[in-house]
């Protein structure tokens, strides 16, 4: 057990992946000799050698759609992309081949591939390195959408992500990379897709998030604890798997659900996860569900006043469920 | 090695993926003796391209006799494409290579050990399709078993695949060339660009297949791409651009049997665009008198390649006109057979729609 | 006024906007001299010029790329993209680009073009030729996404989206191309985005929904009426912008929804719709919100059993009404 | 015409577009004096051109101070590229023509008509940045004012919207050319390719601009793609491909020009090839070192096109020593005056932010 940044557990995690199977490699734009921009793939040319660590050209399509082929003749391929805001040039090659391999040849093939992306804000990408893609790939049956919030989660839902033998999409929060620590075991363990974690217990109201919200809903339930309020904070984890229990379950106890996503809140996954409330437990409700998210505007601003006016903050998750729980 | 169609195709029974005939090929060779180079090409094996090509145009004008019946779906046709497809396939190691095939491309997988039966089957969308288990339109192709995989409908995404399979062998090591189809018009997407490219700095063993009919539906070439050689493409990526006649089975495995051993070698892809024509409009959905000439078609098929093979190999005598005939009778009764046994089998069990979605934990 | 089928009313509505405004031109896969394939532009070349509808390569990126710049530079064009099933290769150019032109330039460029695409199920098209998309370009800010019932509603909405200066993705069912006809005024008109239409009054269930199955409401609702159930129909006509207030009135008055669309559920737009009303009508509502949808697989199979399954008809939405009505 | 970019840069006064300029340019040429064809560059316009060249380089190291002081955010430079981009935009009609430039490209916008105050109001990203009011980082240029087309960061995409303009001006008969400009990393884009196939097929007056500095950030150009030279492409397209020495602002005016002239006679696009350097790294975030050598990159500065380019105009006496210490002396209170203008200047009201996601009806 030692104590790694959200960035090194990933890391680790691509190692021991690679340890253990032969099949895993690793390709993408600058990933091995420069280590990828984040340096998170640093070392692992050096370790697993250029057969297995690619420097790719260009071209989003293509490593998408040749990581498809490598899997079905006996690769396990993790592809990344270097910011979430690339892959939509993939997007074709993800979800209409990728996502439907499995199905629309009865069971023939499958893709076991992991894409990994950076995403999201607050870190001054603006528009295009800052963008949460999260629901537009948690709408397509076949592929699974994994966010992970702390570096415990990251280590343990990525050897899942690569043990499922479908395609995984692998969301990496920028702003967690070097910001937060945390014990990772030193052991290979899997966290299994679909399964939320309560990250913190509480009573008044449930707030349902991922990723680097997650950090921010319990910095709002420290703050309001201080004011009696009582936040019970639901990490999904992975959103396509989608873990209907345990926010149904959270709903039942609390009554009052606020849902936190930096993505734009108009079709965000912020809706499935109030749809799913409004058809399994309506009649638990003692108040609207607030959706707490990115604005609908196209993207989060370059300029400090733009991006902050964007972001969703702990202190804006601490207003409005203090708002909520008064409801 | 190749006899073995003759029977799958009759019996409809499983193929049975046969590796490594390289050698065997060598040893059949008789050089010279057909004016072939050194290309493993066999008498007995042009006999069995014919066999394909006949069967397939056969088992092809009766899908249209039976969607004009209103008994039968949409049809796609390789109607005009035989040779091309069928000497492309005979190159490769059938069961072992990787092909990816293009919904053009029904001569190719008979000739890859598909049967009727199965096409049929495929065709009428039943639960025992191999291709999808009926859940796809007619001539999307695929089988594990086949060493062929499956596509969608999104034109040029294979061309990524193929690369993809080949990046697999190139680091396993294990010696299978990878193949994909895909039309002329399908050319004009940026992924067969970014295939190419990708295959050829990482010196992959696959080889991009362009058949160039002229059309894309009804988009004629000149006004998709102002060069008309798809091959011409090659040169930008350090890659070989080859163009054959895709009316000539024997020039068509020629060359796809060069791009098959170059990137065995390890020396990477190839780009081959064999010049074909389809006789029938795009699928049984589409007019083509809108947008090409009767005269043009009838100029076409003047070249088509059922009929100057056919006349090749008597000429050549490796074909008699008895053995044609037998072959023709034959080949109607595997068709019969095909259609009977696709007509009765059963449709998908709705109750299965939600299956394979997902797999492993997630299943 | 004249009766024309859906197409027709398309193909006049093209007509009548190229005759009055040089600016708009067509292009895309066969659709001057063939007509495209559905033949909706068929005539259009004769009477327009091959400058003005253009057989394009095959390749949708280039196509919707293309049409961003000629409209920045004075155009107004129409693009088809053959089938919606073809229209991720252009992901990146209409969500990333045409969609974030105007914000990212601060108001200095605007792009107005319509992309026209036949979508949905029920014709054997099978996994690639029957997609609903709508609910990928609905999540986008800077897109509006619209999709008809009637041939009038075509007509009018297909002239407001060529009116408005950004991108509108113009969503034609192929099931009601020739299936059904209405009465279409000769002269132009416009319907505005963002609109919906109550296109049947009723008491107990209010049922939302847009394109072909809005049909297949109102036939569910004659069917109900028989059995002493009145059903409520709300057209939304443009998903992106949303009458919420439509939503929300009809909610109060019936206290029962119903949300019906092809698209898979998981993430279809179907959420949103839930999402509004358990944010702005939760305590109108008596009983939960059911999605009647197209399933959670990849795409509807070709096989007709398998179709059927998939398809959300008539039968269904009565049926899942009728259940409705008595909870 | 040219001089006014000297009276634009300095006074950050608005810029009027300038219509039709070409006359012009052959009035003041004068054949044969520097060894040119009859390309309209005069030693006035030589002069300026190192003017923007020496500008653009001041104000991109005083980026880089701002950045290293934590005064400011990251920095895309045009370092090393200044006499590829200079050349290019000069041989186009400023304000009249299009251009949709690269994140790479501050030269080019400059010369293009960009003050240096809107350049830093653009890197403070304040709310009178007239590239996107603040919204976009730096290097997301773009001004409807200048013809210049605001782009992303997906790289590539500006390529169709070149050709997409181009298309406009075909059809309006508007007599502009259009420019976009990409690196050797965004060649391998997909969308480079169906671009220049569809301005190709439709002989559109575009001009595609491929700034080849040999990396990707840290992916070199040999794994990039086999051939080195991006220019190679043009020819599977039926289109020009011509390679420049992107250290030369004259000759790639040169073939610039002959592009545009090209463009506007009716006979197409255009693939354009300069080979040039980044003498920096890829932005302020990146670190060089990591993928290539301190000697490759002294080796690269010695072909400064900076440095070679003034003592070609010193050497002609095109330019003096006198007149090149006083437009240093200018530029540095260009700089002073732009840092501190847009230091000064507002931020972006955060009430703006839901402004103009639509217009029209929608607004
Ligand atoms: C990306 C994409 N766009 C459009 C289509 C619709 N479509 C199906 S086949 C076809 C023409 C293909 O032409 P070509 O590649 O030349 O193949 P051919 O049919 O001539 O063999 C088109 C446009 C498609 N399948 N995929
Ligand atoms: C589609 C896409 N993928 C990845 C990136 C991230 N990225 C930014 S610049 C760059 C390298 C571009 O190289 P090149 O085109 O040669 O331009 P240069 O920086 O060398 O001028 C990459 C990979 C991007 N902007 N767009
Ligand atoms: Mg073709
Ligand atoms: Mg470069």
């Amino acid at each position: 057990m030692a104590v790694k940044t959200f960035l090194e557990a990933i890391r680790e995690g691509l190692r021991q992946e690679m340890a253990r199977d032969a099949r895993v490699i690793i390709y993408g734009e600058d990933v091995a000799v420069r280590g990828g921009v984040f340096r998170v793939t640093e070392g692992l040319l050096a370790e697993f050698g250029a057969d297995r660590v690619i420097d790719s050209p260009l071209a989003e399509a293509a490593i998408v759609g040749t990581a498809v082929g490598a899997a079905v003749n006996g690769l396990r391929p993790v592809p990344e992309i270097q910011f979430a805001d690339f892959i939509f040039p993939a997007f074709n090659q993800i979800v209409q081949e990728a996502a439907r391999m499995r199905y629309r040849s009865n069971n023939d093939f499958e893709v076991p591939i992991v894409i990994r992306a950076p995403f999201g804000g607050g870190v001054r990408g603006g528009l295009y390195h800052s963008q949460s893609v999260e629901a537009f790939f948690a709408h397509v049956p076949g592929m699974s959408v994994v966010i992970p919030s702390t570096p415990y989660d990251a280590k343990g839902l990525l050897a899942a992500a690569i043990d499922q033998p479908d395609p995984v999409l692998f969301l990496e929060h920028k702003a967690l990379y070097r910001s937060i620590r945390g014990e990772v075991p030193d052991e290979r363990y899997l966290i299994q897709l679909g399964k939320a974690e309560r990250k913190r217990e509480g009573t008044d109201v449930t707030v349902i998030c991922y990723g680097l919200m997650v950090g921010f809903a319990l910095k709002a339930a420290e703050t309001l604890a201080n004011e009696g309020i009582s936040l019970e904070v639901v990490d999904l984890r992975s959103i396509r798997p989608l873990d209907r229990e345990a926010i149904v379950e959270s709903v039942r106890k609390t009554g009052k659900v606020m849902v936190v996503h930096e993505d734009n809140k108009t079709g965000g996954f912020g809706a499935e996860i109030s749809a799913v409330i409004a058809e399994e437990a309506l009649f638990y409700l003692d108040a609207p569900i607030v959706r707490l998210t990115g604005l609908d505007v196209p993207a989060m601003g370059f300029s400090p006043p733009l991006e902050h006016a964007f972001m969703v903050t702990a202190e804006k998750i601490t207003e409005a469920a203090r708002e909520l729980a008064r409801f | 090695m190749w006899a073995s169609v003759l029977r799958d195709t009759l019996s409809g029974k499983d193929f049975r993926p046969v590796q490594a005939t390289g050698e065997r090929y060598r040893q059949e060779n008789r050089k010279g003796r057909f004016g072939l180079p050194e290309s493993g090409l066999t008498p007995e094996l042009m006999k069995d391209m014919y066999y394909v090509m006949a069967l397939s145009r056969a088992l092809d004008d009766r899908l249209w006799v039976l969607n004009r019946q209103g008994r039968g779906p949409t049809v796609y046709s390789s109607n005009g494409h035989e040779a091309t497809q069928v000497g492309s396939a005979f190159a490769l190691r059938r069961g072992e290579d990787w092909i990816v095939p293009y919904y053009r491309d029904m001569t190719l997988v008979l000739a890859w050990g598909m049967t009727p039966r199965e096409v049929m089957l495929h065709f009428f969308a039943k639960a025992e399709d191999p291709n999808s288990g009926g859940r796809q339109m007619m001539a999307h192709w695929g089988s594990r078993r086949l060493h062929m995989l499956s596509t969608g409908a999104v034109v040029a995404t294979q061309n990524a695949h193929a690369a993809g399979l080949a990046l697999a062998s190139k680091i396993l090591k294990d010696g299978r060339v990878s193949a994909c189809f895909f039309g002329d018009g399908s050319a004009s997407q940026g992924e067969f660009h970014e295939a190419l490219n990708f295959a050829a700095v990482n010196k992959l063993p696959v080889i991009f297949f362009n058949e160039n009919n002229g059309y894309a539906i009804s988009v004629p070439l000149n006004k998709q791409t102002v060069v008309q050689d798809i091959s011409a493409r090659a040169a930008a990526y350090g890659v070989p651009g080859i163009m054959v006649d895709g009316n000539d089975p024997v020039k068509v495995y020629e060359v796809t049997k060069a791009a098959a051993d170059r990137a065995r070698r390890g020396e990477g892809p190839t780009l081959i665009e064999a010049k074909t024509y389809r006789f029938v409009p795009h699928s049984s959905d589409d007019d083509d008198r809108v947008y090409r000439s009767r005269e043009e078609v009838q100029e076409q098929k003047k070249h088509d390649p059922l009929i100057t093979f056919a006349e090749r190999l008597l000429k050549d005598k490796i074909l008699t006109e008895a053995e044609k005939t037998e072959m023709a009778a034959k080949i109607k009764q595997v068709v019969d057979d095909a259609t009977n046994y696709a007509d009765k089998a059963a449709m998908p069990d709705p109750a299965t729609i939600g299956q394979y979605v997902y797999g492993g934990a997630l299943a």
